[in-house]
């Protein structure tokens, strides 16, 4: 694991005017995006709020003064072009990546860097962009994994089946076998997550962060690499995880339509840098977005294959 | 190398319980009836004891990732230490003593084990021989170890558990066999349970690990504070059962690579692949010698023989890691999944 | 049009990994010069086999052709090494972006050329022919490949494949994790490719709408049986394939399990 | 003063003696940068070269023929490794090539003992080992002449990889076999290549540790003294071959002359391996090796 | 019927040299017996061999595997030529009853034949060859007194063999009032840059060298490096053999080293070898040149040693295989005079020697040897060891294992018979 250069000096608190930018976003009605409850307003009950974060990697800017905040059950969107420092964000976010400059608050805490160790118990759960599974375990374990953290038993009773180790096990298990059901993965339940192809793969991941049921869900391009069909049938369970569980969701995804299907705000990186931020209508209507990342606008990715969805 | 996964479905479970039955009968009541003492004495007692010491590392290098070249230290800190509670703490029982000399193992090797917390893959596997070298040259300079024989050799206390003694070669056998079915056990829960997840998910992906929480240096630690545990039990059996009578210089670099190979073998991250392994690594080679002095003793010299058997056994080696690189229990897997009918075609 | 001679050919092609889990049944297609055909089905439907199957790569996953002929250029590759087949134009990106990860994004692209000894100038070249296609990787050209971003090292593995001056291209899912912009710009690149330098183009893509957008003709894939043949055209036409590839319509099988067409 | 001298003179020794480990060690890094593995059939190959050498001497074959022929085998050895255990193992984990390798080093003992026999041979290399007083400290002329070699051999391998782009081509199988495959090297070749390499390397050290040991048997366990050195400088770095063993040959003669005594004697065996930790813990990958890479 | 001779030889493996050359003289005079004599007084003499490559384990799995073998007679006796083994077995010979023939080497206390019955470090025990050595210094610094002052270093080898005479020499340098320094060598030895440079720095009058293996030849180059005249190091008894001078070249020339038994082809027995053995082509060696070397000799010595314990038992027991206990009955009388190693046409390889009951290592006499470069030439007379000052030790070993193990020692005042 590669941290980055640079030490986190003194916090830089949001200015006024970011603040009020944070705001206008939360104005704009995001009722629209059909079958999804709508998200929260209040900003003091904000899952995650990103404060004026900077990372740099050998003088490459990777993110330049980032604000994001997240609502609970909200689903949030980070788009952007490539190394625009979309993971990178989410890695300052899980504290893999320790920045520079700015903070992150989580569960009503500031961190900077935030502690990876501490990760799950503060709720918060993610995939990787380059797969991050367990290759040596089987489905189901891996999916297991996801609960480490709800583990209390000591290694040595968990050898001589203490009540305790046994209870967490049987706990873990179903849980697990619920979200392997949940997302069809039933059929390869017991084979080793690195044969499986690599739709599945990716499905395993989201299965295995899904299984906490965390207050704050960090998904690193889940979908790509999957028919529409299957894009439409994921992003089905990504929301219904919302719904259910009221899990907020951080997405980041090169698949427009289901971005903006999706999603309820869209936040645009450029270079480090947030470039737009609003409901998914603004930004695709938004010219800078056009310009350094959409292109031409794109008909034929209809968001309705994701509207008209599960 | 896939870690061993609940297996599929019902119907082979029972199958696997009632192999492990059979196989317990046939070790504990058959074997004993008809087998001769130079079988118990050099052919099951060694197999039995290199095959918990492969167990051991096994759970390290195979299960938790973390190559180790120093097993044979561990083997060597079990035996003194049992050697020297039993020798020094009066009324202590045998049994008191072996786990003691497993827990000193432990101790060192969490003390060894630190560097992984920072070392990778043949950095880590060279930093172990540190541990290598430095146990046998401890153990052959303080001559308190060995309770002042300047030639650090030490012998077997008598083979007494609960007033009955086992120093006979059947008795020999079946009180290694009993510790180490035991062992094997509780090994196999650790690897299905929480913690055995964990040494895997270390192994495969440290930076997914770390993210779902788990405690990264404690497992390592723990890892490999479990895997010397085992191997210093197999020490104390390789001493008090076995050899009976050992020197520093019997835990050389030879016998970590061996107990090496027997996983690489066997299995990497499997239980079984340590006795797999065990049986062909120790078992093979007396077999092709025995048979090389009979065919062919009268017309070469042993030295021909020998180095003939060496060529023979390191082909053998090379042609079975192109075979199955992941050694006897994925074959046997394979076999099985031949016969038996197969959950559902990939 | 008339059919262009064909350049690969597979024949009942059948697949097993580890000589045990089967994962091509029966996959046979054809692939004429200068064609861009596009492969199309769902996880687990064996796209990347097959592909892997064409340069000769399953040996190093202990994979294994079991049944059928798979023909470059009328000869059995089964009788040479990939290296052989690059030497000859037949060149693959792989699926997830294998990057030298300790590499710069620089000596990743000029690897690509290496296989066939290219002379220092031709080097200078084609890099600077591939920056253009990707402006990013010229601004990463000294950043260590494994550091850079999922969608940098995806064009650093294309545009590697492209210094080797393929005439015969097999991309395995190039737009994974691809900016909509780059996904554009790059399926134009490769078309002006195939246009101007005749490039033949074989594509394993999700991204169906894409892939037909670009493709002459595509095959589908499903539990490792070429299941469907015909032109793009042809099958963006098919309500089948509308349904499942191109999700216009809210009517689909239980996924998870590969899904049924027709 | 007369302490000085001695300091001086242990220091000396300590260097000198370092340059031969690099000898050894030289050999390895070059598989390592190709493979990604721990050669441990190093040793038997300089068994092997060294054994073959002599032999042919005293069956009376002129100095530079058997070179010349020693080198040949070498070469053909190389080939036949890459052929029949190399090519098969392609893409797999390194532990299982590293085993293989294992499996290598006794075929090839058991066939050097087998074809020659398990004497003891003297190796005269005709170059003089009085040594000559240099301000009161001795130096060995021979170690100096290793020391030549082992000079000139790293200036030829560092020419190579920086003036050549096999150096990239190396790097790039070591990092990841499978896609080395499909943008097209040939991994064969390459690896036969560095393996003939490797097994001149073997020769030449083999020739002058055996001038000094004897050819004998125990040739092939000088490998143990070329770990340290290795981790110390770095698996993949010839730089760090020589500068890992001329640290390490100066600070285990040093330890063992002014600290050994209070253990009376014999910390050698562990004292490099310790110091060489010492060094990892700083630096995970050696002075000069190749970190690895990893990021989310 | 058949007497059997169980061989834990060792051809491979770092001291390949020394085994090939030793179980070759061994297996070489049993041949000649069996084809000059056809046989001990008809009983013939057969032997297989198990390698051991000179590990402790695989001697142990050897022993295990050739005890069971030829019965109901089963093996005459062990001739592991290791210490590691000799001492695994230790306990096992108890209950095994089978003699275990250490010759030049063995446990010290392994000497008191009254603790240990079935133990028999022959010819020369540890602190015997020690004593000798320094007895020789003495000699060439005219008299014992003349050691007082002088400065000897001891280079050992890094194991239990190396370590073995430790203590003797601390009580020889009480005794005689010169400084001693025992300096060790790490397993293997190929590596004494350190060593030799403190031995330059202290300017020993002697540098005992007790090494095995490769360290010997290393231990001689190094101490030209270092400019250390050879003819000032004296070898102890295992490293007194071609294989350890050869390879160090010119750096041996002046070596000298202790020995039991002079090498050299010019013995009636080792003609005999050469005649009926090797003109058989039933010769052991592969290389012809290596008969008569030291070790080779030492083969044959043993094999002397071990045909006559048998011959012993016969006149005894009856001319017929035997067992254990009663070939063990034969070494504790052996009782061999000058005139019946004429007889065996051996006169001047070995040197009448005599076992009892309580002294199972005979009479330990020695010569020494110089290297001038091609050969070895024999520098000294039979020098006998100080054993009144020298078997308190072994008495104090071997009582302690008594006390370990509760065995009350055998009474050897009156003669068992
Ligand atoms: N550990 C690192 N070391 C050096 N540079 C880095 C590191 N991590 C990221 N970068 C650089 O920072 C920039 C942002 O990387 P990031 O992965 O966040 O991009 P991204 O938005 O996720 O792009 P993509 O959509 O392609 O995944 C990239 O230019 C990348 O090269
Ligand atoms: N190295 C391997 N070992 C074992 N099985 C494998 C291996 N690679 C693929 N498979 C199996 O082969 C089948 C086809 O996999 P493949 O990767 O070709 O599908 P795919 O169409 O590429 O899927 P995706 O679109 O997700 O990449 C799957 O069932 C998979 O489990
Ligand atoms: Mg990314
Ligand atoms: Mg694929």
């Amino acid at each position: 694991m590669n941290a980055a250069p640079g030490t986190a000096s003194a916090l830089s608190s949001a200015s006024p005017f970011e603040a009020g930018l944070a705001l206008d976003g939360f104005d704009a009605p995001v009722s629209e995006t059909a079958g999804s409850v709508p998200a929260a307003r209040d900003t003091a009950g904000a899952v995650l709020r990103i404060e004026g974060v900077s990372l740099a990697f050998g003088g490459v800017a990777a993110l330049v003064d980032v604000d994001l905040e997240v609502a609970p059950r909200e689903i949030r969107a980070v788009i952007g072009p490539n190394g625009a420092g979309k993971s990178s964000l989410i890695n300052v976010v899980s504290g893999l990546y320790r920045p520079d400059r700015g903070r992150v608050l989580l569960a009503g805490e500031s961190f900077a860097p935030v502690p990876t160790a501490r990760l799950a118990r503060l709720g918060v759960a993610r995939t990787f962009q380059n797969l991050a599974l367990f290759k040596g375990l089987s489905v189901i374990d891996n999916v297991v994994m996801g609960l480490t953290q709800t583990v209390r038993s000591s290694f040595l009773g968990q050898i001589f089946g203490s009540p305790r180790a046994r209870r967490d096990e049987a706990e873990t298990r179903a849980r697990a076998e619920a979200i392997v059901e949940f997302l069809h993965l039933t059929a390869v339940r017991d084979k080793p997550a690195g044969t499986l192809p690599y739709g599945l793969q990716k499905r395993v991941e989201l299965a295995r962060a899904l299984v906490a049921r965390p207050k704050l869900l960090l998904l690193d391009e889940p979908l790509a690499g999957m028919t529409v069909t299957e894009k439409r049938e994921l992003s089905g369970y990504i929301r219904n995880a919302r719904d259910t569980y009221g899990t907020s969701i951080v997405l980041i995804e090169h698949d427009i339509g289901v971005v903006m299907g999706l999603s309820d705000r869209v936040a645009v990186l450029d270079y480090g840098r947030k470039i737009a931020d609003g409901t998914p209508d603004e930004v695709r209507r938004d010219q800078a977005v056009i310009d350094a990342y959409l292109g031409v606008a794109h008909d034929d990715e209809a968001p309705g294959n994701v509207r008209g969805g599960v | 190398m896939s870690a061993v996964a609940a297996p599929a479905n019902p119907s082979r479970n029972l199958l696997n319980l009632a192999g492990i039955a059979i196989l317990l009968l046939g070790a504990f009541v058959v074997l004993p009836l008809v087998g001769s003492g130079y079988l118990f004495d050099a052919i099951l007692t060694p197999f039995l004891a290199l095959s918990l010491a492969a167990l051991g590392l096994n759970l390290l290098t195979g299960y938790a990732g973390q190559v180790s070249l120093g097993s044979a230290a561990f083997l060597a800190v079990g035996a003194y230490a049992a050697y020297n509670f039993n020798l020094r703490v009066p009324g202590l029982p045998l049994l008191g003593s072996l786990v003691l000399g497993g827990l000193t193992s432990a101790a060192v090797g969490i003390l060894f084990g630190l560097p992984s917390l920072r070392l990778r893959g043949f950095y880590l596997a060279v930093s172990t021989l540190a541990a290598q070298f430095f146990v046998q040259w401890a153990l052959n300079k303080f001559g308190w170890f060995s309770n002042g024989n300047s030639s650090g050799v030490i012998g077997a206390p008598p083979l007494t558990v609960a007033g009955l003694s086992f120093d006979s070669p059947v008795g020999r056998y079946l009180f290694s066999l009993a510790i180490v079915t035991l062992t094997t056990f509780a090994a196999w829960r650790l690897v299905n349970s929480q913690t055995g997840r964990n040494f895997v998910a270390i192994r495969d992906q440290e930076t997914a690990a770390k993210v779902l929480g788990v405690p990264v240096l404690g497992t390592k630690l723990l890892a490999f504070a479990a895997s010397s545990f085992i191997i210093g039990v197999a020490g104390v059996l390789w001493a008090f059962a076995y050899v009976r009578t050992v020197e520093p210089d019997g835990f050389d670099l030879d016998r970590s690579f061996q107990i090496l190979f027997i996983i690489i073998i066997g299995g990497l991250g499997s239980i079984r692949g340590a006795f797999l392994g065990a049986a062909f690594m120790v078992v093979f080679p007396l077999l092709l010698s025995r048979v090389g002095q009979t065919l062919l003793g009268g017309l070469f010299d042993s030295g021909v023989l020998e180095n003939s058997q060496k060529i023979v056994i390191g082909s053998l080696i090379i042609l079975f890691l192109i075979a199955e690189p992941l050694g006897f229990s994925a074959l046997l897997d394979r076999l099985k999944s031949r016969v038996l009918p197969r959950t559902r075609p990939a | 049009m008339s059919p262009p001679e064909t350049q690969l050919s597979l024949e009942g092609i059948a697949v097993v990994y580890n000589r045990a889990i089967h994962a091509l049944h029966d996959v046979g297609f054809s692939v004429g010069a200068g064609e861009i055909v596009a492969l199309l089905g769902a996880n687990g439907a064996g796209k990347s086999t097959t592909l892997k199957a064409v340069s000769n790569l399953l040996p190093a996953e202990r994979g294994q052709i079991t049944r059928g002929s798979i023909l470059f250029e009328g000869e059995d590759i089964a009788r040479q090494r990939t290296s052989g087949l690059v030497r000859r134009g037949l060149v693959q990106v792989l699926e997830g972006r294998h990057c030298f990860r300790a590499l710069t994004v620089e000596e990743n692209l000029v690897t690509g050329a290496l296989g066939r000894d290219a002379s220092h100038r031709e080097i200078r070249d084609d890099l600077e022919r591939v920056y253009a296609h990707f402006p990013r990787l010229k601004e990463k050209r000294r950043t260590t490949a494994g550091l850079t971003s999922g969608g940098e090292q995806q064009m650093t593995a294309i545009g590697r494949a492209l210094m080797s001056r393929p005439r015969l291209l097999v991309l395995d899912e190039p737009s994974m994790g691809l900016a909509p912009l780059v996904v554009q710009d790059i399926f134009t690149a490769l078309k002006t490719l195939n246009a101007e330098a005749g490039l033949t183009i074989l594509v394993a893509e999700q991204n169906s709408t894409v892939a037909l957008r670009h493709a002459d003709r595509a095959i589908v894939l499903e539990n490792g049986h070429s299941v469907l043949e015909g032109t793009a055209a042809e099958l963006r036409a098919r309500e089948d394939i509308k349904a499942f590839y191109l999700g216009e319509s809210a009517s689909l099988a239980g996924a998870g399990e590969p899904a049924r067409t027709a | 003063m007369e302490d000085f001298q001695f300091f001086i003179e242990v220091l000396v020794g300590g260097l000198l003696s370092g340059v031969m480990y690099s000898l050894v060690a030289i050999g390895f890094v070059l598989i390592y940068k190709t493979s990604g593995v721990l050669n441990f059939a190093q040793g038997s190959l300089l068994l092997f070269a060294a054994l073959t050498f002599v032999s042919l001497l005293e069956r009376g074959v002129p100095f530079v023929a058997a070179l010349a022929i020693v080198f040949a085998l070498m070469a053909l050895l190389g080939t036949i490794i890459e052929r029949a255990v190399l090519r098969p193992l392609v893409n797999q984990p390194p532990i299982t090539l590293f085993m293989a390798t294992l499996g290598l080093s006794f075929v090839i003992e058991g066939v050097a003992q087998l074809l020659w026999g398990a004497q003891v041979h003297g190796l005269d290399l005709g170059i003089e080992d009085t040594p000559f007083e240099v301000a009161g400290v001795l130096i060995s002329q021979f170690d100096l002449f290793a020391a030549g070699v082992a000079g000139a051999m790293v200036a030829l391998f560092t020419v190579f990889f920086r003036y050549t782009r096999v150096g990239l081509a190396f790097r790039a199988v070591a990092d990841d076999q499978f896609a080395a495959l499909s943008v097209g090297l040939r991994l064969p070749r390459i690896w036969a290549i560095v393996w003939t390499a490797s097994g001149v390397v073997a020769l030449v050290a083999g020739l002058l540790w055996g001038a000094r040991l004897g050819v004998q048997f125990s040739l092939s366990l000088i490998v143990l003294k070329a770990l340290p050195v290795l981790v110390l400088g770095g698996f993949d770095s010839i730089a760090g071959a020589i500068v890992g063993g001329l640290l390490i040959g100066a600070i285990e003669k040093l330890s063992e002359v002014y600290i050994g005594p209070y253990f009376n004697g014999g910390i050698e065996s562990w004292a490099a391996y310790v110091v060489a930790l010492g060094f990892l813990l700083i630096r995970p990958a050696g002075l000069f090796g190749q970190k690895l890479v990893e990021r989310a | 019927d058949e007497q059997y001779f169980p061989l834990q030889s060792y051809r491979v493996g770092p001291y390949a040299a020394g085994g090939t050359g030793f179980f070759g003289g061994f297996i070489d005079y049993m041949n000649l017996i069996n084809i000059r004599d056809g046989g001990v007084n008809g009983v013939k003499l057969v032997w297989d061999e198990c390698e051991t490559q000179y590990e402790v384990e695989r001697g142990i799995e050897c022993y295990e595997r050739e005890k069971n073998e030829h019965a109901p007679a089963g093996p005459a006796a062990f001739n592991p030529l290791s210490l590691g083994i000799q001492i695994a077995l230790i306990d096992r010979s108890f209950t095994d009853k089978v003699p275990i023939i250490t010759i030049n080497h063995g446990q010290t206390a392994t000497s008191d034949g009254r603790v240990y019955p079935y133990l028999f470090p022959l010819l020369l025990n540890p602190p015997s060859e020690t004593s000798a050595i320094i007895t020789y210094i003495a000699q060439r610094e005219g008299g014992f007194e003349g050691l007082k002052g002088k400065k000897i270093i001891v280079l050992y080898h890094g194991s239990p063999y190396g370590k073995e005479t430790i203590p003797v020499y601390e009580l020889l340098a009480q005794k005689y009032g010169f400084n001693l320094q025992q300096i060790e060598v790490p397993h293997p030895g190929n590596e004494q840059q350190a060593q030799w440079l403190t031995i330059r720095r202290e300017k020993p009058d002697y540098v005992v060298l007790r090494g095995w293996g490769v360290m010997n030849p290393v231990a001689l180059k190094t101490a030209q490096k270092v400019g250390y005249p050879a003819d000032h190091i004296i070898g102890n008894i295992w490293s007194n053999s071609e294989e350890d001078v050869i390879p160090a070249g010119g750096a041996a020339k002046g070596y000298i080293a202790i020995i039991t038994q002079p090498s050299g082809t010019d013995f009636p027995v080792l003609q005999d070898i050469i005649k009926t053995v090797y003109g058989a082509g039933k010769g052991n060696l592969e290389d012809k040149n290596r008969i008569g070397s030291v070790l080779h000799n030492l083969g044959v010595v043993n094999g002397i040693l071990n045909v006559e314990a048998i011959r012993i038992a016969q006149a005894h027991f009856g001319n017929r295989a035997l067992n254990g206990q009663e070939v063990q009955w034969g070494f504790e009388h052996l009782d061999i005079d000058e005139k019946r190693i004429a007889e065996l046409g051996a006169a001047g390889l070995l040197q009448s020697i005599h076992v009892t009951c309580a002294d199972h290592e005979g009479k330990g006499a020695v010569k020494f040897e110089q290297w001038d470069g091609k050969k070895w030439t024999v520098v000294s007379d039979w020098i006998n060891p100080d054993r009144e000052l020298l078997w308190p030790i072994i008495r104090q070993g071997s009582e302690q294992y008594a006390k370990e193990h509760n065995i009350t020692p055998r009474d050897c005042s009156e003669n068992p018979s």
